[in-house]
């Protein structure tokens, strides 16, 4: 199994969601995130005091997927989340090693 | 559309407006001049408080909290901005036009460049012989204005650019604020009216709905539908946001909304018996109505939501209580306490569906239903202010000031025509007005709209060069 | 409980109410009828806009703030809807059955319906020969009214049932609000006091604590202890939060709590110089005390905590304000500023051990501390009215209508069995009537809890389907 | 400093302040005592009301929202417990000391412990023969001393050690407040201007500034000067926050700010409005003067950051709104609109370089800007009262209170040069107490600052065991 | 090592907390996350925009651990986390390559 | 290439993103998360009720670099959230197989 960690856009959550559920991915867990990156951040300026905010929102994706849907989910996101602007995120690719389902004990494959 | 011919009864109104007594009518003064009520005073001056109030930061708040947190802090500055701007014309041109003898749609110069306003000058009431001082009415009615151009800009919030929102308000508070007030409030004041001849001669020169014997308390013509048909007009013409119809725009703070909605109705007490001018009876009956009929209209909308969507929502409570109070600000002190509750009743199951069934026929995107609560609920209460002002119907009919005494006469049949004739100027008016000062707005500023990145990021960081908020 | 002859002293209350002249003594308005002072009028209704604007947004926001962020506007919503309700049969039935001439326990009918509510009529005030305009009294005490029920809501916040508040709240303020305010308030007005049977018989015909001597300036029984016994019942009723006592129950918003304390504060001046009726010296006495009272509380409480737990808190501060107020609400125009000073102290203290002490005694999850605050400071309160209105300490005393001054001999021991009374028949009744009200509203609404996902989910989402914020 | 004899244009003043007439004048009270109006009581009465509406939750909110969210109540505790204690010690000795005859930099004991505050007594206005009842004079002084103790604490914020600001506060509220406020506003009342040997007598009597002819309608240096420069001595001798300069300090929430900002503007109208004691023209002047001012101010301000910055942001406005209060403050009642409009205009742009380039300059981390709007605003205000007060620059010049008319040679600059007198006395008098008052703060309590570890989690956990927050 | 993630339902962290802290787990951190899954969401009605609202609110725990600890671990939070209703939530085993602590500069077992 | 994940005290992250900068590692992506461990919590007091807080806040950084900047990294990281007070955080550092930059496509070492 593998853990998909995608990192995207905000705005973009919605359509990711629908491509992976499309795809076969059953659930993801999602976090609000912020980013650094090559995408500039802005200037933000409060009466005499001006900060440059490096940091741009970007929402976290976690995926658990059975082998074979590696690719396809790889994808979906790619294509979900792309609009060719600088700061469309990345999408990183870690072994899962074990995965259970709470409820009901099930283990690996059948716990996704 | 055939206006019938008023003007005989137009001598016999009460309406939310004093006329500047000073330069109006000089001998008047020169007789034993009468010296402001301190009461009157008093209640004069803690109701404009209270109507500022409900602007900055009742409105502010309740329109914040719909929107986007990405957006809060530019609603709030076209407020704040919306709010200085008008205070200041207001006291350049805006009150002199709007208030002073001129012709049926204007005023006149009296009182350009703050000319004359002394705390010595003091200004009609609805009551012969009992003035206020003009400084008071002045502020008073400057609230009224600049609530009436902030609450537009809920109709294309989270996508305009602000200095669009700049310029239009200059030319819509110019060219159909001012005109409208003008038209539904100036008078010479009931001391003109010393016997027919001088009552027919004083309705002459009142302002053209006024004249007409439109029934107007505190506004729902001057202030709602006017600027609800300039929201409807903007949000047609600025375009839909980015993902309407598609993306979650769920409101980002409600208790803030809610917030906002309460400070809202505080200051509408204000706003609708501070419109009697004294305080007296009649500013007792304004405000028992402005009490009720908005607790009727959150019963009406929150039963509709529960029967209609299986939950009775605290947004749906706090947009009732506002179409109760749009409802009743025309009526406040012309109709009874039945009068109140049905009306609140009424314009809370019409606004209801003024955002829900009207919205969707409408095809824009009104933000914050700026039409669907202020223009349904103002033409609401517009016409069934004709109907439950009929002494018949517990309400105070009109009075007769050449006769002093209420009119005998009520007919609901031609107040209601009267009403609806007020509705239609104040539509098409509006309207027009907008319609040309949008297209103006856009030219100068390089288009109505932020580009789509910044409406993406948002507007505080694009526009304002800050975020409403840090953890 | 043997209850003493109070009857001859009853002639020589002045407490926070007034009576309807028109219809009472009919014959007094043969004569010169006295005409509202426009200063008092003004008074009247700023005061009852403030005294709204406690409970919207006021309560909301204290309360809010206090639960958790999934059941704020389930909060929001019972404040809302509860105001909304109350105003209305406040409007039906609620004052007529309150403040018009009845037996001892309930008015009558003579404002059913609100029948002769005009901007004409006219009530009675504590001056003789002065009155206001009815409908601003009216408005005034259904402020009172509406707060009194939304007060209890902090009770059993974070699991009721919706329609089980709403249920609840129509049989409470029937017969437990309702009779209480005539009990405690209603009397014919000073004006009946023209000689000592005059007297005898106005007094005969007063509320039944009225006519005893309980001395309750604004509201210390009919609003606090009233609500807190209420809540009291209803907390142990509804049963704990799951989870109370062993997850964290943090509050989500103390600054929302702070302002609403706030806000309170503020409204408050209307509700104890309100009850002066009059914008006179007295209601300066009432507003000096309702600001230097609950500022010795929060001295109070936070030197409680700062030496009890290590730190002072904000919330500790908050709370200790509004426990001032509660207070002083009986006594707001009895006492002096000694007095005044003298009960907050201790009804900051009284409120700390009713929130920690008391509390663990209760064992009820009062989940926002109704009881802790209103009860305990509302009972504190008014027994220590009986102490301070001496005039030996600094108080006003009790002023003789039929002879025009104050009385000579008072009797702190004697007036102290009065209060106790007046606690005593207030807990008692409300108690029962709570009692049965939940039982009843269980019943009508398929149970007076939610379900326990709703609840862990909570109640924004289930009941109401909105959330609050989002981000 | 040479101070040139102003004594004779003393007794020309009209200034925001009154006498306490009892004890004062006694032939005065032997002959028919005048009674309060009761517009008056209720103008007054409420402006007290609003005025503490501006501390609580006003200034708090303001404040607040520009703190970082682990410190948020840590300044609404500061403000709470300010507001408390100065309401308390101002009923056991500040007001006697500031408002009864004294010498001229303290008061008497005529009021001491409250002595003779009963809802008898009245106090005078700035009118022969109109009185206030004394109690809603007291109370509305009493918001006055707090919210300018409560304006500090924005200066040393974030970091101050609790402890130390209550010792502080009660230091500088009696050597600074106290008589500064005696200095520039007490007066025997104009009752006692019968003919010009008793109107030197009164001159004579009054405080040290008031009878060189002092110009300070509602407090700019009373007030404002005094606090702003109080906060820089603190900022200065507390230390600047850890990280301050590299590290991001945003505030919070700019929505809490800009509703505080809206609070404090509602409030500035019981405020300045308020200080002409009564419900009559001068009031209205003072009220119409206080919305525009802003008005231009928020103009200003948003136009400088416009040019300058490139964007308008919603922090300038509300400080822009901020800046035109204060420097309208002392101007409010004898200027004319279009100085309002002017003073506004330039204090906009004044605070505006006060919290940016001036900010600069002083090298000191004046947190919350306090120096930068209060400080400038407050000296900007002053000086240019005696410009615009001018008759010939529409203000209403100085009242000859022994002639009875207005007086008729008025000199702008010598009228500066008392003005100046004045901000330079409360600037040095200000500094040196709170210089003292620190140090003595700081050996009393263990350092004025907490420590690092402390700072850095944030005063709301480690000062007051709590988070504004949960989610 | 192992890295334990698990998603749980919000009002379980305490129990989970304390059962990893008695299975000998020195530490975890916590996000607050929205799953997306089996579980069904709400729907949200704002005036007359009807919004479906699929994530629920979920906690993310992180724990390094020991090979040892892995399986009390997993054990510790099942029992712990366990409702028996859909959205229990999931728990997922990566491999942990190296552990710092920055404090001391310790590494791998000693750092946790 | 590695996923390291940094667990470090809030007020740290502008220097520790600085450090990294400096270090090679081209972006970061940061979470706001709460951590238990040795570092004490605190009490807070609500009228009656008394609540123990074990958690603090702390920074979750994330950052996906090659092989050959993973000691680099950590050093940096280290250097810069170092106060060495109890509670200073961890590095944890995962295998990381694939990485994809969204906006072009482009693979693992070329995606960071
Ligand atoms: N090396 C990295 N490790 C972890 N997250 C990264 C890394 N580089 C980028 N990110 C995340 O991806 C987001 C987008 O990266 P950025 O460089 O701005 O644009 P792009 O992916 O289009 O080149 C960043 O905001 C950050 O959250
Ligand atoms: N494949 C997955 N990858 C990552 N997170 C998942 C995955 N499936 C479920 N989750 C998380 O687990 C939570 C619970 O899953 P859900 O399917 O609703 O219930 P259950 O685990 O009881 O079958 C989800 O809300 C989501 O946060
Ligand atoms: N075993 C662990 N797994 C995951 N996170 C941990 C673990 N131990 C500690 N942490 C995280 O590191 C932070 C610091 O750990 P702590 O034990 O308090 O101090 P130190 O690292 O200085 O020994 C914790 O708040 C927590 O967020």
């Amino acid at each position: 199994m593998k853990l998909i960690v995608a990192i995207i856009r905000p705005f973009k959550l919605d359509d990711v969601r629908e491509a992976l559920s499309e795809a076969g991915v059953s659930g993801i867990t999602v976090t609000e995130v912020k980013g650094y990156g090559r995408q500039k951040g802005h200037t933000e300026l409060y009466r005499g005091a001006e900060y440059v905010v490096d940091f741009v929102p970007k929402i976290r994706i976690e995926a658990a997927v059975p082998d074979n849907l590696e690719d396809i989910a790889i994808e979906a996101i790619t294509a979900a989340a792309r609009t060719d602007k600088i700061g469309d995120g990345k999408i990183f690719v870690l072994e899962l090693q074990h995965a259970v389902r709470i409820r009901t004990g099930e283990t690996d494959d059948d716990a996704l | 559309m055939m206006i019938p011919n008023f003007a005989p009864r137009a001598a016999l109104l009460r309406a939310a407006a004093a006329a500047v007594l000073i330069g109006f009518a000089p001998e008047l003064l020169a007789q034993a001049a009468p010296a402001p009520n301190k009461g009157d005073t008093a209640w004069l001056l803690v109701c404009t408080a209270i109507v500022i109030f409900m602007t900055l930061p009742g409105l502010g708040l309740f329109y914040g909290g719909l929107v986007r947190s990405k957006n809060m802090l530019s609603v709030l500055m076209q407020c704040v901005l919306v709010f200085a701007l008008v205070a200041v014309l207001w006291s350049l041109y805006g009150y002199s036009l709007a208030f002073t003898s001129g012709n049926a749609f204007f005023g006149g110069f009296d009182r350009l460049l703050m000319k004359g306003l002394t705390p010595e000058a003091n200004a009609a009431t609805f009551s012969k012989g009992v003035v206020v001082p003009e400084l008071g009415y002045f502020a008073f009615q400057a609230a009224f204005a600049c609530i009436t151009c902030a609450l537009i800009v809920g109709a294309f919030a989270e996508r305009i650019r602000f200095a669009a929102v700049l310029v239009f308000t200059v030319l819509w508070f110019t060219f159909s604020y001012v005109p409208i007030a003008h038209m539904v409030w100036f008078w010479p004041g009931p001391d003109a009216f010393t016997d027919q001849a001088a009552g027919d001669a004083a309705t002459a020169a009142s302002g053209f709905l006024f004249k007409r014997g439109a029934l107007d308390f505190a506004g729902g013509t001057v202030v709602h539908i006017n600027a609800a048909v300039a929201g409807l007009v903007g949000a047609w013409l600025v375009g839909k946001r980015i993902g309407y119809g598609h993306e979650a725009m769920r409101p980002h703070n409600l208790a803030l909304t809610m917030t906002g909605a309460a400070i809202l109705w505080v200051g509408w007490f204000g706003f609708n018996a501070g419109s009697a001018l004294e305080a007296n009876g009649a500013a007792a009956l304004a405000f028992v109505n402005t009490l009720i009929a908005p607790c009727a209209a959150i019963l009406a909308w929150t039963l509709g939501e529960w029967l209609g969507k299986g939950k009775p929502s605290m947004l749906g409570a706090a947009s009732g209580a506002v179409a109760g109070l749009v409802g009743i600000t025309p009526a406040a002190g012309f109709v009874g306490l039945g009068g109140a509750l049905a009306i609140g009743f009424i314009a809370g199951l019409a606004c209801l569906w003024g955002v829900t069934g009207l919205k969707r026929l409408l095809r824009a995107d009104d933000a914050l239903d700026v039409f669907g609560v202020h223009g349904v609920g103002g033409i609401v209460g517009a016409l069934l202010t004709g109907v439950f002002a009929a002494p018949s119907l517990g309400g105070t009919g009109i009075y007769d000031y050449v006769g002093n005494k209420v009119a005998e006469n009520y007919s609901i049949g031609s107040q209601l025509l009267v009403q609806g004739t007020g509705v239609a100027v104040t539509v098409i008016w509006s309207g027009v007005v907008a319609f040309i000062a949008f297209k103006l707005a856009g030219l100068l500023t390089d288009g109505l709209r932020v580009p789509a990145d910044e409406e993406r990021e948002g507007l505080d960081i694009t526009s304002h060069g800050e975020s409403a908020y840090d953890r």
